[in-house]
């Protein structure tokens, strides 16, 4: 069957809150919650494909965001939690269980790790370029490991998920109805980003960066602030995936981490707007699937993969879509 | 006298022991064509990049519209007026012949700070860009993707592309290559017509239309231009006439 | 008596009691891919032998492959779709701290068959929460007693992360010694020459330390090859029968503390050890023993009481009323174990590198944390 | 801290660089060579370890056991090349670090399968288990000082593989231009074949060297892997002399760092914290040394563009 991309990826897209409306009628509320982590790993994999679709930076190091997203939530909820005020040295903050406030600093703290980071990793390119982005998550991995404020390699528990104004989020299809909604519309914004001025000189830049010079354009600076918009989003991600389990550790920080957001991406299909989309919730169902099987399930795990990128170069939305993906 | 755009002083620029450009001095007045002839391996490429910023010369100055650009980077030149195209194509291979145009739209206006406005459907930067493509004769495959074109094509497009950003001057690599000869009349005719709106540096091995186009030529052999004037004078210089002789050139 | 028999014995014990209770349905969470794999699987297998022929018991396995993330999905799995009364099975301490304080707030019981913070002993202790192996800092705290007494300097060694403070902590609370140095490592590290470097140079006149897993396989081997012959002890994490084969003649002589050891002369443990090697073809471990004990736990109480009624579920398991293979053994306030730990040493027995009881370590031993424990 | 202490750390610090070189020569030969990023590395230097270890307790011998580390790595290389590796030259980074990362997955599991979840026993040979006394009194491990030869004879034969053979100079021209060797008649995926096995050989050897004195167990590869990568990242991807001197800076930095640091900051706040920040931010320092290499040489320090 072949059907047109768009068609595609609508059918595609509300697959999943069709999944969660059934799990609802039936009473499974833990395949909601399946379908939420589906959607906030989507969401932290639509960041990174801004910057590894369309801008062609291949970061294995996108973990550290959203991991900073996720320490974002856990530093201010057990602030709340404990009623005792951050203390930043010039100033102090409360801590809060707001979500909105959350997310805002969530997505300030990694814009602002992603600029820094991009200031020093965008200096390099190809491997190198992977390299650096896999040792500054490398860095913050250890650092949150070893330092004992937070709690750690213990991590960071929060017993209550936090408020949003209006919804109960302790209702897992509340929840992931909001989560659904928050990645609704980024990936409105990033469909809009990739048509803009901005969205065709980036993309430019990954194919010839320097014809993108000899338009007056520094591929330089494009990049940068792809990286800055792409570690904001995942950051956003991490805070809802630390509510989402109401818990924070450092291995949100890892490697394997950032290589699974890439992982998303090429199996949905790469410089596809909803081929993240697609990928993290084929990877949720392989692994919710493939792990009852065996004890060994992690080699079917790598043999799907392994068949994906050797032989269905357009991941799973080029398999089934006819024609190829052009933003036109 | 009329001041120069571009005025090149006294560049050099050596790798190692050898001296790919030695003491090169050019001009390029308003509305001539200069044309840039050399033996391969005289070092035109080299130049070339240090006049656009690809390369940092070992010495001398490179003056942009009477400013000094030998600090700047190729983009900052760019917005200095400076418009180039290549001579192994540099195009969004992935992207159709429009949107690279509107690339060229969108350095030139400097509105690529816009995150949320879906810049095909921009009608004042289309209508540019369109202007642009049809200048060239590209307007049948405007909305072909750059990598089904053909070479003479995609040399059209680049061109395209410099026009789109209305530059006070051309740096053009061998524009002629590959176009056939139905092509190059074509582009002969063009680049007469441009040279009105912007003057060209213009590096060439097609030395008919050299000779057709150039309001002067300089020659360029081992890093050093041996001689400059018009044709004519190119055509009665001695020295050049015995650092060709080994190529064959007819001159 | 042998094992058929004794679980027999168990069967008709339960329904001697009289107690109708309908059936537990268990979530086990636990590592059973990866790195860490081992000990995941020793917990389960000892559990599963304890409950093995036990209808009341209905067991839901899942593998967390070490990571919390994971380990939290799959309890909001056991509890939203399995619909499990009981949760058992994790391993390391970080996805305790993940899953067990949801788990518990949801009014599920979970039972600790290895790991203890003690973020979970003291404030942050909860009725429904039962440790059934140890308080992390238990068997240093042990060592350092036991230590205490043999004079001399003492050089301390644990990753830098909490479990490895935590248990440099234990140690340091009870020791009266001195302390020559403390030095932290990178979790996950493999080369140990530094550090030994570090302890031949040192005044210290024996090591102290805690590495589990593949860290204390290769530190052993590492200090084996260095001719530094300072006598080394830890908790018996690192000499556990799962890695002594890997280890080998390295590690002959090392003290270490722990609650059980398969040598330990109480009722029902030489049948528990040729029970699990009959069933599973290798000599159980700790962790296995606490898997053994964890289901066992579970059976006794689920035939006193039905899992429906919180109150008398929870009553019946605090009475802790089964025969543990570490002998003695009850709950303290803080529903963390008062157990004996014995000091352990390294020896050969035929080809095989195993443990014996040297001596006893502590007696009736709790942990310290209970105090801030309002249970 | 003594000079002499010192100096052992020094003499530690380089050891395990040369440990890393091992793991690192393959990696960046298979870069150098086929332009290729393979994640899978890690796998091989542990298929070495349990091949290794397997041997060792079949016969006794760790010689064999070398042996069977050199031949079964080797020969996992050549699988893997076949089946999937050469599948991916043409490809870019991106869908090497996937399909290495399977293999990793597949390669763990495997090994698990095959021995169970437990950490295997290999130990080092009796005659070369006590340490000896270096001058200046140092007490240090037979062992290591073996392994510090070994190395360096790798080096060695390496450097001599790559420029003096006629194999070397295929490879060198494979490196500059894949079509130019392909049209001098060298066949040139036999070639890339022989480069493979020749670094999963040598992954293979460390893994059994290392795996004597460190963990074999499954999971092993991976942090060695991330170093290996940092180190021919420092180094400049595709260059032995590189990995070299990429491996001994690692070395060096993760060994002294973690011993000094926490003296050094002994000076500036009480024990206890000087201990634990010391050792957090020793754990950081060798990524930090990479993105600082490369922030002033995007290549690495001899690698081109």
């Amino acid at each position: 069957m072949m059907l047109p991309e768009r068609t595609l990826n609508i059918i595609l897209f509300l697959a999943l809150p069709l999944v969660a409306v059934i799990a609802l009628a039936l009473d499974e509320p833990f395949i909601i919650t399946l379908a939420t982590r589906a959607a906030i790993l989507a969401l932290a994999a639509v960041g990174l494909n801004l910057a590894l679709g369309l801008g062609g930076l291949v970061s294995l190091g996108h973990a550290v965001f959203f991991g900073l997203g996720g320490y974002a939530m856990g530093i201010l909820a057990s602030h709340a939690q404990s009623f005792t005020p951050l203390d930043l040295g010039l100033f102090t903050l409360d801590g809060t269980k707001s979500m909105p406030i959350i997310w805002l600093v969530a997505v300030t703290v990694s814009a602002f790790a992603a600029l820094l980071i991009g200031l020093l990793a965008l200096r390099t390119a190809g491997v190198y370029f992977i390299m650096i982005t896999l040792a500054f998550g490398q860095m913050f991995y250890y650092f949150t490991i070893s330092w004992p404020a937070y709690g750690g390699e213990d991590g960071l528990s929060i017993y209550v998920r936090n408020s949003f104004p209006g919804l109960n989020t302790l209702d897992p299809i509340q929840f992931f109805a909001l989560v659904f909604g928050v990645l609704a519309a980024v990936l409105w914004l990033m469909g809009r980003i990739e048509r803009s001025s901005f969205g065709l000189a980036l993309g430019s830049a990954r194919q010839n960066a320097v014809r993108v010079e000899t338009v007056g354009l520094s591929p330089f600076r494009l990049r940068l602030v792809a990286f800055v918009i792409s570690g904001a989003v995942t950051g956003l991600a991490g805070a809802l995936f630390a509510d989402l389990n109401r818990f924070v550790s450092p291995t949100m920080f890892s490697w394997q981490m950032s290589g699974e957001f890439i992982v998303f991406i090429v199996l949905g299909g790469i410089g596809r707007l909803y081929g993240p989309v697609v990928g993290a919730c084929l990877f949720v169902l392989l692994e919710h699937m493939l792990s009852g099987v065996s004890d060994f399930w992690l080699i079917y795990l790598g043999a799907v993969l392994l068949l994906v990128v050797l032989f269905a170069r357009g991941g799973v939305i080029g398999a089934l879509a006819n024609g190829r993906g052009v933003h036109d | 006298m009329t001041e120069p755009l571009l005025d090149i002083r006294r560049l050099t620029k050596s790798f190692g022991a050898l001296h790919a450009t030695d003491d090169v001095s050019l001009t390029l007045l308003p509305s001539e064509i200069h044309a840039l002839i050399g033996p391969n391996g005289a070092g035109k490429s080299t130049l070339i990049q240090q006049i656009a910023g690809g390369l940092a010369p070992d010495a001398g100055r490179v003056m942009l519209n009477g400013r000094d650009v030998t600090d700047l980077s190729t983009a900052e030149r760019v917005k200095c007026g400076l418009g180039r195209t290549f001579q192994i194509s540099a195009l969004a291979m992935e992207n159709t012949v429009l949107q690279n145009a509107m690339l060229g739209t969108v350095g030139a206006t400097r509105s690529v700070w816009r995150f949320l406005t879906p810049i095909m459907q921009d009608g004042q930067l289309r209508v540019q860009a369109e202007a642009a493509i049809e200048r060239v004769g590209l307007e049948d495959v405007a909305h072909a993707r750059v990598s089904t074109l053909s070479h003479g094509q995609r040399r059209l497009l680049e061109v395209a592309i410099a026009l789109t950003l209305s530059p006070k001057l051309f740096l053009m690599d061998e524009p002629m290559a590959g176009l056939g000869a139905e092509g190059t009349a074509r582009m002969t005719a063009f680049l007469s017509e441009l040279r009105r709106e912007a003057p060209i540096l213009l590096v060439e091995h097609d030395m008919d239309a050299v000779f057709a186009l150039a309001d002067r030529i300089s020659v360029l052999v081992a890093g050093k231009v041996i001689a400059t004037g018009t044709p004519d004078e190119i055509r009665g210089n001695s020295d050049v006439r015995a650092a060709y002789l080994g190529d064959e050139v007819p001159l | 008596m042998d094992f058929k028999q004794l679980l027999a014995a168990t069967c008709v014990a339960a329904l001697g009691a009289g107690a109708q209770a309908e059936g537990v349905k268990v979530g086990m969470i636990t590592t059973l891919s990866g790195g860490g794999a081992g000990l995941g699987i020793d917990v389960r297998d000892g559990f599963l032998l304890a409950v093995k022929g036990n209808d009341d018991i209905e067991v839901v396995i899942e593998d967390d492959q070490r990571k919390p993330d994971i380990a939290v999905q799959l309890a909001d799995k056991m509890i939203q779709s399995e619909k499990v009364d009981v949760m058992t099975g994790i391993i390391w301490s970080n996805l305790a701290m993940a899953v067990v304080p949801a788990a518990t707030a949801q009014g599920k019981f979970y039972l600790s068959p290895n790991a203890g913070p003690s973020a979970l002993a003291g404030k942050g202790c909860h009725q429904n929460y039962f440790n059934v192996s140890w308080q992390n800092d238990a068997f240093s705290e042990a060592a350092g007693t036991a230590l205490s007494n043999e004079a001399g300097k003492v050089f301390l060694m644990a990753p830098n992360y909490p479990a490895g403070q935590d248990i440099m902590a234990g140690f340091k609370r009870t020791y009266q010694g001195e302390i020559a140095a403390e030095v932290y490592t990178k979790l996950g590290q493999t080369d140990y020459a530094a550090e030994i470097a570090q302890m031949r140079a040192s005044d210290a006149d024996q090591i102290y330390f805690f590495l589990p897993g593949g860290m204390g396989i290769s530190f052993m081997k590492q200090y084996a090859g260095s001719g530094v012959d300072k006598p080394v002890s830890g908790p018996a994490f690192s000499f556990d029968q799962g890695i002594l084969g890997a280890i080998g003649d390295a590690a002959i002589g090392a003290k270490n503390t722990a609650h059980w050891s398969k040598d330990l002369d109480v009722p029902g443990n030489a049948e528990f050890v040729a029970a699990f090697q009959e069933e599973f073809g290798r000599l159980p471990s700790i962790y296995a023993a606490q898997g053994y004990d964890t289901g066992l736990l579970l059976a006794s109480a689920a035939a006193k009481a039905d899992v429906d009624d919180a109150d008398a579920f929870r009553a019946a398991l605090k009475e802790a009323d089964f025969q543990s293979v570490r002998g003695k053994f009850s709950f303290a306030s803080n529903h963390h174990p008062l157990q004996n730990i014995y000091l352990r040493e390294v020896i050969k027995e035929g080809d095989l590198v195993t443990n014996r009881i040297v001596g006893t370590a502590a007696t009736d031993h709790s942990d310290p944390y209970g105090a801030d424990c309002n249970l | 801290m003594t000079t002499l202490l010192l100096i052992e750390q020094v003499l530690n610090g380089l050891q395990a660089g040369i440990m890393l070189f091992l793991m690192a020569a393959g990696l960046t030969l298979i870069f150098g060579v086929m332009g290729l990023i393979n994640l899978a590395h890690g796998s091989l230097y542990m298929i070495g370890a349990f091949a290794a270890a397997a041997v060792a307790a079949a016969t006794g011998s760790f010689l064999l056991a070398l042996f069977a580390s050199l031949v079964a790595a080797a020969a996992a290389g050549v699988v893997i090349e076949l089946a999937v590796i050469r599948r991916l030259y043409d490809r870019d980074h991106l869908d090497q670090v996937l399909a290495t990362f399977a293999l990793i997955l597949i390669l763990s599991e495997g090994t698990r399968w095959l021995f169970g979840s437990f950490p295997l026993y290999l130990d080092v040979p009796t005659i070369l288990s006590g340490p000896v006394i270096l001058p200046g009194g140092i007490a240090y491990p037979a062992y290591r000082l073996v392994i510090i030869l070994v190395g360096l004879a790798v080096a060695a034969g390496l450097f001599l593989l790559i420029g003096r053979t006629r194999i070397g100079i295929q490879i060198r021209a494979g490196e500059a231009d894949r079509e130019m060797i392909a049209a001098l008649g060298v066949n040139i995926s036999a070639l890339y074949t022989m480069v493979f096995a020749l670094g999963a050989a040598l992954a293979g050897l460390a893994g059994a060297l290392v795996g004597a004195i460190q963990s074999v167990q499954v999971g092993m590869g991976e942090p060695v892997l991330i170093l290996a990568f940092v180190v021919i990242v420092i180094g400049g991807i595709g260059s032995i002399k590189g990995a070299l001197v990429g491996a001994l800076l690692v070395g060096l930095t993760d060994t002294l760092g973690g011993v000094l640091l926490p003296l050094a900051l002994g000076g500036l706040m009480d024990a206890s914290s000087a201990t634990s920040i010391g050792s957090a931010v020793a754990s950081m320092l060798i990524y930090v040394l990479m993105a600082v290499v490369l922030i002033f040489r995007p290549t690495g320090l001899y690698g081109t563009a």
